[in-house]
């Protein structure tokens, strides 16, 4: 019982006590299911918020931890071990936290079997705290393919006309990427006789040349889900396609679990391969800033370009964690947040505007600001904090990565004139700006030229409560962000002596 | 008869036991006119065959002058033949009455082969191999031919006797090969002399036949062909008690002989055998791709799943991890058991006469109409494309990580890349079921609802009891080395 | 030459040549018969390597009994010519052929080419006479004899349930 | 008494033949009676071997392969007789409706 | 040197108002804005800024007691990465408070004149409601500037860079369905885009001076910074760098070349908005910036030259182009490009008392002239829809009834000077404060204007950097005289040439009270600069800001002498240039309908003048459709038909499912009948059975297998 009771497994398996609920509920319970979901998932964050309390700061280490033995294979210990520490514990909350707002988005988004796809929605919710929490690469393993399954079935059966197809490319780009990294997992467990993470860590002592090997096989599995350039084919279909709360936690948290990837395994795990290849990371992550930014101001879908967009902006968190400095990662640590907020809201607020006109195309919209005052100035807000505009959420995260990234140029760390990579990336904040301004400018500026709009409600109040605790924390991170940096500090900083940078 | 003690009998109780009883059930057949009686009483044998084996458990011996070993390698896949033994049955439970073709001797042959089954387990004794896996086929061949007046039954069993017929030569000759190498067909002996013969590439000739013939039996690529035509004909219970057991027989007998008595062959024999897992995983996973029918697409999965097997037999000759090979073959084994069990019990429960229900459009809305049978078999196709958690993600697990310790990096790969591919052809159900909108119509069957609901739960649970499972299959290794 | 030898080769030519015979002819009855005369020779060698009550069981069975029922199955389906199905594979004779003929030299390859040493036939008294095999059978073969037994039995089983059809009843 | 290579070839060229009869002919019956023929070349190598070692497990070996032969022979013959009658031939290739 | 411990901090706590008063502001207004009214709008912003300007007169106090002792007030820690840390500090020294006082005297001037201007403008341009959006991003731009004017490091600086670039994004748009010439269109919202894109392109050159400074320096805090940065002596490239990347901030935020453009189309915002963003204040950020910077930008020789040229370049086009302008507030638009061209030039030299001195006056007189257009365009406005003056409620419905039929036919411009003329009498008020404004800014004795741009073209005159600089503005200076007597002749004198400017009315008090306020100034804020030893205190102004630049730039600056030679030689030129507008357009004025005699004068240098020397057209070809067009090729053929279309779908997903099919149907077939169909070839030379490959026949399986057999063993018997 007690063992049940530990924090990390409550905030971990809690959701499931909302699938067993659902799972008693007729087909037709629609309303029931849906507070079911949402009573869940909040719970959860109640949760994780008491996780966070007992969370101390001043802590490099795992804290919290539950460790016990799984099953012995051979000579293997498998472990059951889930632990927090700074790396973590904002994405834990970010988790959490966009969970019960997505479930609300889709209030009368989803009619459609709406038990099965809250259902299916929890489900998500454990797999994805599973995988932040898991110091098992076992463990890590199993959440990490299983998040594929309810994200499969959120696309396939409540998405666009392409649903099935997305949902499938989605499966299977991410599990061909997974698959690599299954057989560098097993490679070290074969050679360093553990799955346990901080154990591999402690031991370290891969040769050079492997490293190299198990590094890529592991970025493969993350750099398809972050996604890197040039494997973003995926984002677009799946964000295209899939419903708006799927879109949210796609973008919200799925794309981090793959910088986090690299974050708590490719860098800790590999640190000479790390560092010898970083000057690489950080060349994609630079071609995918300005790749990204550049093709999102051609599109003609407001998610499409969204979509891409996120290509631009996690390229900033990738550059940012391949600094291997301090600012650099506790940068990308934020700016995974940061994205998750502002995406997420930008897929929110899509999701209002489909819901009403059910259609995404710049060409239908123009003028919206007129009809729609308060749905325009969040939408603003929010892009504002999207393109990185100081005070706002967006502008700590990608300045302070920039400044990493410039830094690990200039001291070699990404070959002579390594600085140029900050540099191109910072010429990434002006074309954020062109798209971004694209977007608000087409669809919210100018006259009211499409009588379809002529008449269109603003928001309502349950738009508005999905919306103002993402815009809260916004200007909360963009104004002060100490408590955050405070939090992930000491293991960030712990981590980068490690590496001995 | 000199020199046999009850001894001997009771070492091989589980064994005895099964063949008296099917005699038994033999007898009540003839005298009673009760049908479905013969079903319950197999079952029930079963089910004491299985108390008796586990009440074995610990034993390790050898019966009627070293024809026979009975350790933990053998107890483990007497459970596992037995299990899948009732299994069977109960999917035969409506079915037959269903289809219409209800006869106990359907249960006594089953019964039969599954003696041939457990044989094959513990046999250590060339002859013994021979036999029983003639025991294990005979019965096969007539349960696939077993329905009346169906071509496509009997076509299927007329295909099947013929190439195992025809497979059936080439061990033989192989065994005569072997015996001229090293005079002896126990496998003691033979390893023993096989150190000192003077005609080694007679041996492993010899070896490499007996590869050929039980390879037939398990569907590896290019001996597998029959598998298809024979699983769609045949009546799906039987497939399904096919597709398990006769693949177990099989790779009991190839690791037992394998380790026993030819680890002097292996280093020869691994270009053969990893071409040949190669060959399985990427025909069989690519061939299934294009099925209409779901039968046939499980023949073609269960062709890969031989191959993934094949994989961790690749590494038997390494005397330091044969113990590993054996314990991810069992665990896949029981995975893969556990697994298609639960997902012919699905087809089963969509299979309506003359053969309808059996394409993949007739599974389409089933995700709506019936949600806890879609549910399940999402569960089973998403355990064989080994996903986690289920037990098909650790039953591959093991297995790769068997193969990286062999050094066998390669293979690996291409194991990790075929179960990609394979994803793909099981997702096409998965979108049929729950993407497709349609009218499926379902025999809700209170067996074969408990069928589905075990083995589902199983598939999940198991997973998470990987622990216990994997320690009695390690401590099953086998005794004789 | 060496009688033996002169021995061995007339019945290994009448083996081969009937066996050959059996392979070729259109007709399912001769083709039966051809494999009968194959079987007698083939006894024949048993004899002459020490086989009796080999030899003797061989020629019962199946000489006797197997073979009988192959032409009695024949006569009673009256299919001694092949109807029907003209054969669409016209590559499948000689690529059987050409694949035959290479496992051929394979084996004889074994045999022959490489490190394959054969010991030589020393002369015998009473060897596999079936005393001496009765013996052997059920002092260290009882077990494969009692599974034989099963083996039969089930076949018998199946061929009853084979041929003794049902009519079919639509199910409940 | 001739060297046992010779049986060995002799064999060898049997079951050579049954092969080919297995993959050439059409008629199940015939296809079968080639089966039974490599059956026999094993034979005759076991008891060529047999007499080599002068042990009796060869023909020992060869009694149980009898019996098998009779075994299937059984059940075969029996397919074959209700293939007979659903399709009235014994044609193999008739028997091929099963494909995919 | 955090004095702040040592010296009386006075009223130093409440710096922080100057950003909190017109936040509180703001945040009301949207609150309550809806259901205030215009008025309860109208005084809560206006007191807001009010407020904001009252604590910076206390600063002002603070700062003299303390003898201008520059102090630092920490609100809090705002950011702490490893070795980067960032404190949310104000800083209180003489030029910040100088930047203080200005921003929020003339932005409450300002407030003060919208709340009259904006209550007839929503009804003109049909949407009253948006009377409250106006005060509300007026204030929040209020409280931008002040971030950027007060932060005491280079990231707080940034934030209100950025902050006042968003509110002149959105006050540019502020009529964002519109056209400048109040038609329906988007152009505004074009224009606002391009300001704020325009400015991010100097925010890449501001960040990438950031980092380069931390990395080098290891601060971005000004108190910790300047010391290490005054006495260095690193390589001198890393400066050129800081400077150079400086520089490019500077031209996007003060419109200098080549970044400018965007100035000249922000006038869509209504015309408080171009006098308080696009003139006073946030555009002289980029003064403020380099005057801020000194030490970096005195560190190493030549940096001045590469400033200076730009600035005098500046001054001189936009100068050239002001002349060639029909629009009364594009005229002033490129005027204030050119006065910005002198301050940065100015600071450039390193006079930065000079380059702060006419900032502020320019603020002054900048404002005025913008205010009075503003006036201008009102009264003419209100000259063109009668009814207007009927009442509010139905004013936005007349509008609408009359949308902007003219009786000429065509749409009316309010702003087209060619429209108005002699307006002198209709609106005196409005007409001798403008002329107060023109004459400063021509840099008539004794006004304002003339004070300043003297002092610049006096040190310009000692420059030893480049005499180009001098010479550049001495003609800028001309143009200047020129275009703006052009401009007055052209409105206020001769007829009307419009039935609009003949109803013109004057404007309400709100609106007057503001311009003379500033006509005030303008003429007598000279003074605070006295150059002579006799009379006034002596470099007042000079000496106020010397607190700050000395202990900055660690010595003193030398003043310059006033040289008469100089002076006159600027006020002649002033006064021929003037005399010369008067022969072109005072002597016969302009008849409505005739062409501008300039034009028929100069033929193309004019029509280039006009024409903005199609500076945007050449960015439009050379910048932005090239971008659009790689981000179209990008995005559609490559990242869609090459990428996703081509490689994913066909390369890889078709490929793999023909394979499969392939394999499938018929594999079991296929693939091995194949092997035994090539050795059939070999041993029968005929082809052609392929065609005739079926599946399901046991021999074929049969042969599979056999083939098996086969190759196995051959592999074993021959490699083994």
């Amino acid at each position: 019982m007690d063992f049940i009771l530990e924090p990390l497994n409550l905030v971990t398996f809690f959701p499931l006590v909302g699938v067993l609920v659902l799972l008693f509920l007729k087909k037709d319970q629609k309303d029931a299911a849906r507070w079911t979901a949402l009573v869940a998932s909040l719970v959860t964050f109640a949760i994780s918020l008491w996780v966070l309390s007992q969370f101390k700061a001043s802590e490099t280490g795992l804290q919290m931890e539950v460790n016990a033995t799984w099953f012995t294979f051979g000579a293997w210990e498998i472990k059951y071990a889930l632990g927090v520490d700074g790396l973590s514990i904002l994405l834990l909350l970010l988790t959490t936290f966009l969970t019960p707002i997505s479930i609300l988005s889709t209030w009368t988004a989803v009619e459609d079997r709406v038990r099965d796809f809250m259902l299916f929605f929890l489900l998500l919710e454990v797999g994805m705290v599973g995988v932040f929490l898991a110091q098992d690469l076992f463990l890590f393993y199993v959440f990490w393919e299983f998040t594929l399954v309810p994200m499969y079935f959120l696309i396939g059966i409540w998405g666009g006309a392409e649903r099935m197809y997305a949902a499938i490319k989605f499966f299977l780009y991410t599990m061909a990427g997974s698959i690599l990294m299954l057989l560098a997992i097993l490679w070290l467990g074969n050679n360093q006789g553990t799955f346990y993470v901080p154990a591999l860590i402690e031991q370290g002592g891969i040769p050079e040349n492997l490293q190299t090997w198990l590094f890529f096989a592991f970025a493969a599995a993350f750099a398809i889900k972050v996604p890197m350039w040039p494997l973003h084919s995926w984002l677009p279909d799946a964000h295209v396609q899939a419903p708006t709360a799927g879109s949210v936690i796609l973008a919200g948290v799925l794309l981090k679990m793959g910088t986090y990837g690299f974050l708590r395994f490719n860098i800790p795990l590999f640190p000479e391969a790390a560092k010898e290849w970083a000057w690489l990371m950080a060349l994609l992550a630079v071609i995918g800033i300005l790749y990204g930014a550049a093709v999102s101001y051609w599109q003609k879908d407001v998610k499409k370009l969204v979509a891409y967009s996120s290509v631009s902006h996690l390229g900033f968190v990738m550059l940012g964690l391949f600094a291997l400095n301090p600012q650099g990662i506790e940068g990308a640590i934020l700016q995974m947040v940061n994205h998750g907020l502002s995406t997420g809201a930008l897929f929110l607020l899509i999701g209002v505007i489909y819901e009403r006109r059910h259609t995404r195309e710049f060409s239908e919209f123009g003028g919206l600001w007129k009809v729609m005052p308060v749905y325009a100035v969040v939408t603003l807000i929010v892009s504002l904090s999207s393109m990185g505009l100081p005070g706002l959420n967006g502008f700590v995260g990608e300045f302070t990565i920039l400044l990493g990234a410039w830094g690990a140029g200039q001291e070699g760390l990404l070959g002579n004139n390594g600085v140029l990579y900050a540099g191109f990336a910072a010429a990434g904040v002006i074309l954020a700006a062109v798209y971004i301004l694209y977007m608000f400018g087409t669809m919210f500026l100018g006259p009211l030229t499409n009588e379809k709009n002529e008449n269109l409600k603003d928001l309502n109040w349950r738009e508005v409560v999905t919306l103002v605790p993402l815009l809260v924390l916004i200007f909360w991170i963009g104004l002060y962000p100490k408590p955050f940096f405070d939090l992930m500090a000491p293991t960030v900083e712990h981590l980068v002596a490690t590496l001995g940078m | 008869m000199s020199g046999y003690t009850i001894e001997d009998l009771v070492n091989i109780l589980p064994i005895v036991f099964v063949v008296v009883w099917a005699l038994a059930l033999l007898m009540v057949e003839a005298f009673t006119k009760r049908r479905g009686l013969t079903l319950v009483l197999a079952a029930v044998g079963l089910l004491a065959a299985l108390f008796l084996t586990v009440s074995q458990f610990g034993v390790e011996t050898t019966a009627f002058k070293n024809m026979l070993t009975v350790d933990g390698y053998s107890l483990f896949m007497y459970v596992l033949v037995l299990g899948s033994g009732l299994f069977s049955i109960a999917l035969a439970y409506d079915y037959n009455k269903r289809m219409g073709w209800e006869r106990g001797e359907y249960y006594v042959l089953m019964l039969f082969s599954i003696a041939g089954a457990m044989l094959m387990a513990s046999a250590a004794n060339l002859i013994v191999v021979f036999l029983a896996l003639e025991l294990l086929s005979i019965p096969l061949y007539i349960l696939a031919a077993f329905v009346p007046n169906d071509a496509a039954s009997e076509e299927a069993g007329l295909k099947y006797f013929l190439l195992g017929a025809f497979a059936g030569g080439f061990v033989l000759y192989g065994v005569a090969l072997i015996y001229g190498a090293t005079g002896a067909t126990d496998l003691m002996a033979i390893v023993s002399a096989a150190s000192t013969t003077e005609s080694p590439l007679l041996l492993l000739i010899g070896a490499a036949l007996i590869l050929i013939g039980l390879g037939f039996k398990v569907a590896v690529v290019p001996f597998h062909m029959w598998t298809p035509d024979v699983y769609q004909g045949a009546p799906t219970p039987v497939t399904a008690y096919m597709a398990v057991v006769a693949k177990a027989g099989g790779f009991a007998a190839l690791l037992r002989v394998f380790i026993a008595a030819f680890p002097s062959v292996s280093q020869d024999l691994v270009p053969v055998l990893s071409a040949l897992v190669i060959l399985t995983l990427v025909i069989g996973n690519l061939a299934a791709l294009a099925q209409k029918n779901i039968k046939r697409m499980f023949a073609y999965s269960s062709i890969s799943h031989a191959g993934f097997i094949m994989m961790a037999f690749v590494t038997y000759g390494q005397a330091d991890l044969y113990a590993d090979a054996v314990t991810s073959v069992l665990f896949y084994l029981l995975a893969f058991a556990v697994t298609s069990f639960g997902s012919w019990a699905v087809v089963v429960a969509l299979e309506q006469a003359e053969g309808k229900g059996l394409n993949l459009e007739d599974y389409a809305g089933l995700g709506k109409k019936h949600p806890a049978l879609a549910l399940s078999m999402l569960v089973f196709l998403l355990s064989f494309a080994g996903v986690p958690p289920t037990l098909g993600f650790g039953g591959k697990f093991f297995l790769f990580r068997t193969v990286l310790e062999g050094g066998y990096v390669g293979l690996a790969i291409v194991g990790v890349l075929a179960s990609l591919v394979s994803a793909y052809y099981y997702l096409r159900v998965v979108i049929y079921m729950y993407f497709h909108d349609g009218d499926p119509e379902v025999r809700s069957e209170p067996v074969l609802n408990f069928v589905t609901a075990v083995t589902a739960v199983g598939t999940l649970f198991l997973f998470f009891m990987s622990g216990p499972i994997l320690k009695w299959a390690a401590e099953s290794i086998l005794a004789l080395i | 030459m060496d009688a033996n030898l002169t021995v061995f080769i007339i019945l290994a030519v009448v083996a081969i040549g009937s066996a050959i015979g059996m392979l070729l002819n259109r007709n399912a009855v001769y083709s039966a018969l051809f494999l009968i005369l194959n079987f007698a020779t083939v006894a024949v060698f048993y004899i002459i390597l020490g086989a009796p009550f080999i030899a003797m069981t061989h020629v019962t069975v199946y000489a006797g009994a197997i073979m009988v029922l192959f032409l009695f199955v024949i006569m009673l389906l009256g299919a001694e010519e092949l109807t029907g199905g003209t054969t669409k594979f016209d590559w499948q004779k000689p690529a059987a052929v050409v694949l035959a003929l290479f496992l051929l030299a394979e084996l004889y390859v074994v045999i022959f080419f490489r490190d394959t040493v054969f010991a030589e036939f020393r002369a015998l008294a009473d060897f596999g006479t079936p005393q001496n095999v009765g013996r052997v059978l059920f002092n260290d073969y009882l077990l494969p004899f009692e599974i034989t037994a099963f083996l039969l039995l089930a076949a018998m089983i199946g061929a009853i349930v084979i041929a003794r059809r049902v009519r079919r009843k639509p199910g409940n | 008494m001739v060297s046992i290579e010779y049986y060995i070839g002799l064999s060898a060229i049997l079951f050579i033949i049954g092969t080919m009869g297995v993959l050439t002919r059409r008629n199940a019956i015939i296809i079968f009676m080639s089966i039974e023929l490599m059956l026999n070349a094993a034979n005759l190598l076991f008891v060529a071997f047999a007499r080599m070692f002068e042990a009796l497990g060869g023909q020992i070996f060869v009694f149980f392969v009898m019996t098998v032969a009779a075994a299937e022979v059984a059940v075969g013959l029996a397919l074959i007789v209700a293939v007979f009658r659903t399709k009235q031939t014994i044609n193999i290739d008739e028997a091929s409706t099963l494909k995919g | 040197m955090l004095l702040s411990e040592t010296t009386t901090t006075g009223f130093l706590e409440l710096v922080p108002w100057i950003v909190f008063f017109p936040v509180i502001g703001l945040l009301l207004n949207i609150i309550f804005g809806r259901r205030w009214g215009e008025l309860g709008v109208a005084i809560t912003a206006v007191s807001a800024s009010a407020l904001s300007l009252v604590v910076s007169v206390l600063q002002f106090i603070t700062l003299q007691g303390a003898h201008g002792e520059a102090m630092v007030y920490k609100l809090a820690e705002w950011l702490h990465i490893g070795s980067f840390s960032i404190p949310w500090e104000f800083r209180v020294d003489t030029l910040s408070v100088t930047m203080m006082l200005v921003v929020s005297g003339v932005g409450t001037l300002i407030h003060l004149y919208a709340v009259g201007y904006m209550h007839y403008d929503v009804r003109y341009k049909g949407d009253p409601k948006s009377y409250a959006r106006f005060f509300i991003y007026l204030n929040l731009f209020i409280a931008m500037m002040m971030i950027l004017v007060s932060g005491n490091s280079y990231l707080m600086l940034f934030v209100g860079w950025e902050g006042v670039g968003l509110c002149s994004f959105l006050l540019i748009g502020f009529w964002f369905t519109k056209n400048p010439d109040a038609t329906e269109g988007t152009q505004n919202s074009y224009a606002a885009k391009k300001a704020f894109i325009a400015n991010r392109v100097g925010d890449f050159g501001f960040l990438m001076a950031m980092f380069l400074t931390f990395w080098h320096f290891g601060t971005l805090s000004f108190s910790e910074l300047f010391p290490e940065v005054a006495h260095y002596e690193g390589p001198e490239s890393l400066v050129w760098w800081i400077a150079g990347f400086m520089l490019l901030g500077v031209t996007g935020k003060s419109a200098q070349i080549p970044l400018y453009v965007w100035l000249p189309d922000a006038m869509a915002g209504p015309t408080p908005v171009s006098a308080l963003i696009h003139a006073a204040t946030m555009v002289t950020a980029g003064v403020y910036l380099v005057a801020r910077s000194a030490p970096v930008f005195s560190a190493v020789e030549g940096v001045h030259v590469m400033v200076a040229l730009v600035g005098a370049a500046t001054a001189l086009f936009a100068a050239t182009i002001a002349v060639g302008q029909y629009d009364i507030k594009k005229v002033l638009a490129y005027s204030t490009v050119s006065q910005l061209g002198f301050m940065v030039a100015a600071v450039g030299m390193g006079a930065y008392v000079a380059g702060m001195f006419h900032l502020v006056t320019h603020a002054f007189f900048k404002a005025l002239l913008f205010l009075g257009s503003g006036s201008v365009i009102l009264a003419v406005e209100r000259g063109h829809h009668p009814l207007v003056e009927t009442g509010d409620a139905d004013a936005s419905h007349g509008h609408d009834d009359h949308g902007h039929d003219d009786h000429h036919g065509e749409v009316f411009d309010p702003q087209d000077m060619r429209n108005m003329g002699g307006l002198r009498k209709k609106i005196p008020w409005t007409f001798w404060t403008y002329m107060a404004g023109t004459l400063a800014l021509a840099g008539i004795f004794p006004f304002a204007g003339f004070w300043s741009k003297d002092e610049i073209l006096l040190d310009a005159s000692h420059f030893e950097g480049a005499m180009a600089v001098y010479w550049l503005l001495v003609i800028a200076a001309a143009f200047t005289a020129f275009y703006m007597g052009r401009q007055v002749w052209m409105v206020f004198f001769g007829e009307p040439r419009h039935h609009a400017a003949e109803e013109a009315k004057e404007s309400p008090w709100t609106v007057l009270l503001p311009l003379v306020v500033l006509a005030i100034l303008s003429t007598l804020g000279g003074f605070m600069n006295w150059p002579f030893e006799s009379g006034l205190e002596p470099h007042r102004f000079g000496h106020w800001l010397e607190y700050t630049l000395k202990v900055s730039l660690g010595h003193e600056l030398h003043i310059p002498e006033f040289s008469f030679s100089v002076a006159i030689q600027s006020t002649l030129i002033a006064v021929a240039a003037i005399f010369i507008s008067w022969l072109v357009y005072g002597r016969k004025p302009l008849k409505s309908g005739q062409t501008d005699p300039l034009a028929k004068a100069l033929g193309p240098i004019f029509k280039g003048m006009n024409a903005k020397w199609w500076v945007d057209e050449l960015y439009q070809a050379v910048i932005l459709t090239p971008y659009e067009k790689l981000a179209k090729f990008l995005s559609q053929t490559i990242d869609w038909s090459f990428w996703h279309d081509w490689f994913h779908e066909k390369g890889i997903r078709d490929n793999f499912q023909r394979l499969a099919n392939f394999l499938a149907n018929p594999i079991d077939m296929g693939v091995i009948d194949k092997i035994s169909y090539l050795l059939a070839q070999g041993a029968q030379g005929s082809a052609g059975w392929l065609s005739k490959l079926q599946t399901g026949f046991v021999r074929n399986y049969a042969l599979a297998v056999f083939t098996g057999v086969v190759v196995i063993l051959g592999y074993l018997v021959l490699f083994r």
